[in-house]
């Protein structure tokens, strides 16, 4: 067990783009961290900021989110309207205290196996050098959040 | 203490402004009704409370207890816990207790940045930069007065509540509507809601129940309200104002829309909401007229204050409870 | 050392307790009162979009919104550097008399009115409100809940809501009054006229028709002699709403008139490490600690002070009053801090005087209730009186109009070392060596600071009413040889 | 006439003409800004020749609408412009063609009867190139590969050394035949004594360096598998122009609720499983709408198309993906955010009881207005809050009993 902080980062991917990049890096044999866990949303549009602020509250460290490139939504243009929510929820991060580096946007299409996997990993990078949040474990008396040293394999 | 056989009603305040109570009072004649049907045993505003006796009580003895302010000291998660023993049926009674109402945005600041400032204000006279103390011996003896809490907390993250009743306050018809319901039950002729539900208010939200006519959302700019003159008959949030109303609860009678002014979402969140203000965040999020981020951006600096405008009732209750600064040591 | 303590706290929401310490002869050697809770309005208010702020503060307290929700609505005026038209000020001020007619019939009758009507001796279970009902008859409980309603719907009217009002925004009100709701609330304030007279006589009948009351009221146990503050006209009758303060000395003599942007040349806050409760003072006079007299810059702002503050009152039958307290008193200034609940019933009859007056005005019922703001904001004073004291509202904004800054001087806060002296003096007159503590004495140390009708709900920005209270006397080693209760 | 459309431009047409030989309705049209009575006012000449009288000079245009359930979009391509890399000489150098030139002068219908010849009509090339990939796997331009490139370029080698026993050089990046017959076809073409060259064609000029480069254009390539930097002296060069997206794919999607990959080819619902239906339902995308390909694979896809939508005719009913969107009546406050969120027009506003309803056949369960909605009052099949917020449990081992007993 080595001493270095292995963040815990929750992805939210859209089922025609990045979720597919990542099925697509998956098949190429392209690594990417494993602090990722993905959730496979059908659309960005989807993404209701209450997941985010859930994953924090729960004790991630990060928080992925992706879609489509902007004009390629499955949906037409669903993803501008997360895009739309994405920049609010920022500000509100920003006032609750979360450091914004800690939540990333990636616009990935589905062919875009390599550069999702790039991005995963400079995105680990980024949050581990922000150290934990620790926002679960931090309440009064509230139970703490189970981090396990190893990443293991998370359920698609 | 009273043994009429009549079932035992306590109402308590915690860390509270006092208007739930007024509320109660202005349910009027129906107090006459508690009175009729209860054996009161624990009611500071309105009677002599004799808090020992409620030690003394069995537990479970209470039948109803109306519990209404947050937790801000270890006095208030005391009695919280010393009632939720002796009680039956616990009710978070409007906003502090439900959520932690305005009293929460004191989550977004730690304790010392709250006694900072109230100790520096420019009428303060404090060249010694004098601090309040817990402990504090003065020529007679040692004083002592509490340590506040890190955050503020909702009735439910310290003790099991049955029901919560929303609202700041709830509305005196709601309660009188609750009170009925519960004379009901103790005679027989209804049943009690299943645990954990939300009483006295609406499943729908406060446009539910605002007379203002609605279109489809398009918002190009946020505007505040001193900023233009509504139009009394259209929705406050079409004409770029931004009201709670679609994302709290129903139940007040849109009073706020009604009169002029933006819901300002003291009702709390809708039926089986986590979280109310990302409700809100992103339904006003999501009808933003632009696709560029840069004008989005530019739309967006029309909302400020987004912690206190989306959270401004329901900090404590929400799913991130307080900012970082406020928990981090 | 032997101490009592007077600690409201083991009801356990706590938001006062008096410490009691005796001197190896028994007498009392000193008391502090202490206010155990802060809730951090003047932090959590900064980075709030100012036009909330007032709809903030309202939730200082629930017993008086409108109080808050007025100052910070001048507040918010001023930052914004926008004169409202008159119909907003008139509503605004309507909304407000209507606001202390039931604010001071329910501290009145709820809480002063059992000390007078049962006297501070009766038992504890009768000295309540249902108590005075018994003594002087149902009918008034049916007229205290009638005021109590009638208030509420006017305030309901024009602020949207009966408690915690919305309506007042930077320039204005968002909405006015139709003719049908004026003539309601002109019906309803012809009625509080009435009542408030009828309040007048009961007083005059019960209390100044008895001997024994008016010594007490007279007496020294109660009585400091301190500044007084309260708001005047231009000329210098006494306004709720809008004005400036006049400060008048021990003596009677005012000795200046602040407007509000100007409060900082006036009032400062002495902070004691043992409470979390700031003790206003008169800058000019200065902190000389907890003591009364001309070279003591405390002061006091109750309906006591207002009066003694002021050059009169504005509307007629309240002026007949006002000569008749001090007629009846001794002239001007009356020190006797039980004459207070006599100056509160004749703030009574002015409140619903002016809210004729005001319902009756043609330009009432406008459509100008709004004036939009077109400079930049800055910064802003507001000040009203409120009930328990005059309440200052002080906001700082950027240029967006976010608040970067603010100062609250409460209501209450005003009075925390006078009502500091009061106890003192009436727990160092009434417990001396040998006394037996009764509930009676305890009730007549409470009633020191009941007439000042503390609201702890505004002052700790926790909760208002009736002060429960416990007394401990211990030994020399801190045990509890004696522990009497009250309300707890 | 020019005609520029069907003869891209080397063949002639009259004022009334039938489109193309195989056009469908084949009937001649007029072509009202060139003929002389639209233009002068006088004429009608053809009137009066007409035997049927056929000719109506009133008929104006119009518009007919259908009411039709289902739709197969197949509006197919454009070609690229090869003007665009100017360094290839096309529109300057005469003798610098496009493929869909070549393929009329090719023609045997076309306007030179078959013969390949160069822009003067008459004279027959004696060397020809034939640049592939122009426009295609190129970043500059467009990174995806036109697909009938390839064989197109080995058709048009076949026929020039066919017609005019010219060497014929092919400049490619790869030779990709990867269909039944094809890579037959290539290996016959290198038996031709066609020359390939491997690398990507530089510059064509006109400009000599050489001896024996004045008049002829020159083709300057780097032939990777040798090493060395070529030039090609020719009389005629054959642009292999890629395939593009019609310029306005755009608002054909937007119309039909469809969106396009950041290439501009319209996105098929499932690449694999569902390769003619798009995502918005009853709409069928056939050909190169969806993406180069070549005729074959044009000609099946269609097919599969109208296999679909006959399908569902025959069906009588809809069946749907599970994944949609419902809104709780009763805790719908008739806010009206969403309404305006859906590109499918799915929600609609009942006005007389103020309240929102998602039509489940025209929802595609993307779930937006799950997430807009402030009352909570819509839920998604498949993707509800509750299902996604135990993920999100799950992924961070909260709310899990069991797991500590296991782990312990």
């Amino acid at each position: 067990m080595s001493d270095k902080f292995e963040p815990v980062i929750i992805g939210f991917t859209c089922n025609w783009c990045s979720y597919r990049a990542a099925d697509m890096a998956g098949t190429a044999r392209m690594k990417y961290a494993p602090n990722v866990r993905l959730i496979r949303l059908m659309c960005s549009g989807r993404l209701d900021p209450t997941f985010v602020l859930k994953a924090f509250a729960d004790g991630a460290d990060g928080v992925l989110v992706s879609g489509c490139h902007p004009g390629d939504c499955h949906y037409v243009e669903q993803n501008y309207k997360m895009l739309r929510r994405f920049h609010l929820l920022i500000r509100l991060l920003k006032q609750m205290g979360i450091e914004p580096e800690r939540i990333k946007l990636v616009w990935a299409s589905a062919a875009e196996g390599a550069i999702f996997a790039d991005e995963i990993n400079k995105f680990v990078e980024q949050v581990r050098a922000l150290g934990p949040l620790n926002w679960g474990a931090s309440k009064n008396g509230s139970e703490k959040v189970m981090v396990q040293e190893t990443a293991t394999e998370v359920p698609a | 203490m009273t043994t009429n056989g009549k079932p035992k009603f306590a109402m308590y305040w915690a860390a509270s402004c006092g208007g739930c109570e007024i509320s109660v009072l202005n349910t009027n004649e129906k107090i006459l009704d508690v009175d009729a049907n209860f054996d009161v045993v624990f009611w500071p505003v309105a009677m002599d409370a004799k808090y020992k006796d409620v030690e003394a009580m069995e537990d479970k003895s209470i039948l109803l207890t109306l519990f209404n302010g947050g937790i801000r000291n270890d006095e208030n998660e005391h009695i919280a816990k010393l009632l939720r023993q002796k009680s039956q049926i616990l009710v978070a009674f409007g906003s502090c207790a439900s959520e932690g109402c305005v009293p929460a945005l004191a989550n977004l600041s730690n304790v010392k940045e709250i006694v900072d400032t109230a100790y520096t204000t420019i009428s303060t006279d404090n060249p010694n930069g004098i601090r309040p103390q817990p402990n504090y011996t003065v020529p007679e003896g040692e004083l002592h007065i509490p340590t506040l809490y890190p955050t503020l907390r909702t009735l439910d993250q310290v003790v099991d509540v049955d029901y919560y009743m929303p609202g700041c306050p709830p509305e005196s018809q709601q309660i009188s509507a609750v009170l009925d319901l519960v004379i009901q039950v103790i005679q027989g002729k209804a049943q009690l809601p299943p645990k954990g539900a939300v009483i006295g208010a609406g499943v729908s939200t406060v446009c539910d129940e605002c007379k203002r006519k609605r279109n489809e959302k398009s918002i190009k700019e946020f505007k505040r309200i001193q900023e233009i003159m509504l139009d009394p008959e259209i929705c406050i949030l079409e004409q770029g104002v931004i009201c709670s109303g679609p994302a709290t609860r129903s139940g007040c009678g849109a009073l706020c829309p009604t009169a002029g002014a933006p819901c300002i979402g003291c009702y709390g969140p809708a039926e089986n909401t986590l979280d109310y203000g990302s409700r809100l965040l992103s339904a006003v999020a999501s009808v933003i007229d632009s696709n560029d981020p840069k004008e989005i951006d530019k739309i967006l600096d029309g909302i400020p204050d987004p912690a206190g405008m989306f959270y401004r009732f329901n900090l404590a209750g929400s799913l991130l409870k307080a900012s970082k600064p406020a928990w981090d040591k | 050392m032997e101490r009592i303590t007077i600690d409201p706290i083991t009801r356990l929401e706590g938001h006062g307790k008096i410490e009691i310490f005796l001197d190896a002869d028994g007498n009392v050697a000193n008391t502090y009162f202490q206010i155990p809770e802060l809730r951090g309005f003047e932090r959590f208010c900064v980075g709030r979009q100012v036009e909330e702020i007032p709809l903030l503060t309202n939730r200082i307290c629930g017993v008086c919104p409108e109080a808050h929700h007025m100052a910070g609505a001048k507040a918010v005026d001023a930052v914004y550097h926008v004169d409202p038209p008159r119909t907003a000020k008139m509503l605004r001020e309507l909304l407000y008399s209507a606001f202390f007619v039931t604010d001071h019939t329910t501290h009145f009758y709820a809480l002063a009115g059992p000390d007078f009507i049962l006297g501070p001796d009766a038992p504890v279970a009768e000295r309540n409100i249902l108590g005075v009902i018994h003594k002087v008859g149902l009918e008034i409980g049916g007229k205290v809940i009638q005021a109590r309603k009638y208030g509420h719907t006017v305030i309901e009217m024009i602020g949207g809501r009966k408690i915690h009002p919305c309506t007042s925004i930077p320039g204005g009100l968002t909405k006015g009054i139709t003719e049908e709701q004026r003539q309601e609330i002109e019906k309803m304030g012809r009625w509080a006229i009435d009542f408030a007279q009828f309040s007048l006589n009961l007083f005059s009948d019960i209390v100044l028709g008895n001997k024994t009351y008016l010594d007490l009221i007279l007496g020294d146990i109660y009585t400091h002699k301190t500044y007084y503050i309260g708001m005047v006209d231009e000329n210098n009758k006494i306004n709720f709403y809008d004005g400036k303060v006049s400060v008048v000395d021990p003596e009677g003599n005012r000795i200046g008139k602040y407007a509000p942007n100007e409060y900082t040349d006036w009032i400062a806050e002495h902070v004691e490490p043992w409470t979390y409760l700031k003790f206003p003072y008169l800058k000019k006079v200065g902190w000389k600690g907890f003591v009364d007299g001309k070279d003591s810059g405390v002061y006091c702002a109750t309906p006591l002070s207002r009066l003694n503050a002021s050059d009169g009152m504005a509307t007629p039958l309240a002026q007949e009053q006002y000569e008749k307290f001090y007629s009846t008193l001794g002239g001007k200034p009356v020190h006797q801090r039980l004459a207070t609940h006599w100056a509160r019933l004749i703030e009574l009859l002015y409140a619903a005087e002016r809210w004729v007056q005001l319902a009756t005005d043609p330009e009432i019922t406008s459509d100008n209730f709004r004036t939009i703001p077109s400079e930049k904001p800055t910064e802003g004073v507001g000040i009203v009186e409120a009930p328990r004291g005059t309440l200052t509202h002080h906001y700082w904004t950027d240029e967006r109009g976010i608040a970067t800054k603010v100062n609250l001087v409460v209501g209450t806060t005003n009075n925390y070392a006078p009502i500091s002296m009061s106890v003192n003096k009436a727990a160092s007159s009434l417990i001396k060596k040998g006394t037996v503590v009764t509930e009676g004495l305890l009730n007549m140390v409470e009633m020191a600071f009941r007439a000042y009708d503390p609201c702890f709900g505004c002052a700790t920005h926790s909760l208002p009413g009736k002060m429960p209270l416990e007394l401990t006397i211990r030994d020399a080693d801190g045990n509890p040889i004696e522990v009497l209760r009250q309300n707890c | 006439m020019i005609d520029d459309v069907f003869e891209a431009g080397l063949g002639y047409r009259k004022v009334i003409y039938t489109p193309f030989p195989q056009a469908v309705p084949k009937y001649p049209v007029l072509d009202r800004e060139n003929c002389t009575y639209f233009q002068k006012g006088t004429c009608k000449a053809c009137e009066k020749f007409c035997p049927t009288n056929a000719i109506d000079f009133t008929q104006e245009e119009e518009i007919l609408n259908f009411d039709v359930g289902q739709i197969i979009l197949a509006t197919g391509w454009e070609l690229f412009d090869a003007r665009r890399i100017s360094q290839y000489g096309y529109g300057r150098l005469a003798n610098v063609f496009t493929s869909l030139e070549f393929e009329r002068l090719s023609n045997a219908a076309g306007p030179t009867g078959g013969k390949v010849t160069l822009r003067d009509g008459v004279t027959v090339p004696k060397s020809v190139a034939i640049i592939h990939c122009v426009g295609s796997r190129d970043k500059n331009y467009n990174n995806y590969c036109s697909a009938i490139c390839c064989m197109q370029s080995l058709k048009f080698a076949h026929l020039v050394h066919e017609r005019t026993g010219a060497e014929v050089y092919n400049c490619y990046i790869d030779i990709r035949t990867a269909a039944k017959s094809y890579d037959e076809f290539y290996q016959r073409l290198l038996e031709e004594g066609t020359h390939f060259i491997r690398g990507k064609v530089a510059e064509i000029t006109d400009a000599a360096r050489y001896p024996g480069e004045e008049g002829k254009i020159i083709v300057q390539v780097e032939d990777t598998l040798i090493g060395k930097q070529r030039r090609l002296p020719v009389d005629m060069v054959i642009l292999s122009a890629g395939l593009e997206p019609r310029h306005d794919h755009k608002e054909v999607a937007r119309l039909f609720g469809l969106s396009c990959s950041s290439d501009g080819w319209l996105i098929e619902r499932h690449p694999k499983l569902d390769p003619v239906a798009t995502m918005t339902e009853g709409i069928y995308i056939a050909g190169c709408v969806q993406g180069p390909k070549d005729i074959p694979a044009s000609v099946a896809q269609g097919a599969a198309a109208a296999a679909r939508a006959l399908g569902k005719i025959q069906q009588k009913e809809v069946s749907m993906e599970p994944i949609r969107a419902t809104v709780d009546q009763d805790k719908c406050s008739g806010c009206r955010i969403c309404n305006n969120l859906c590109p499918f027009n799915a929600i609609l506003f009942h006005e007389d009881r103020m309240v929102s309803e998602v039509n489940p056949a025209l929802c595609q369960g993307c779930g937006t207005c799950v997430a807009a909605c402030p009352a909570g009052a819509i839920s998604g099949t498949g993707f509800s809050n509750e299902q996604i917020l135990a993920q999100i449990d799950g992924l961070l081992l909260k709310n899990i009993k069991t797991l500590e007993v296991l782990q312990s």
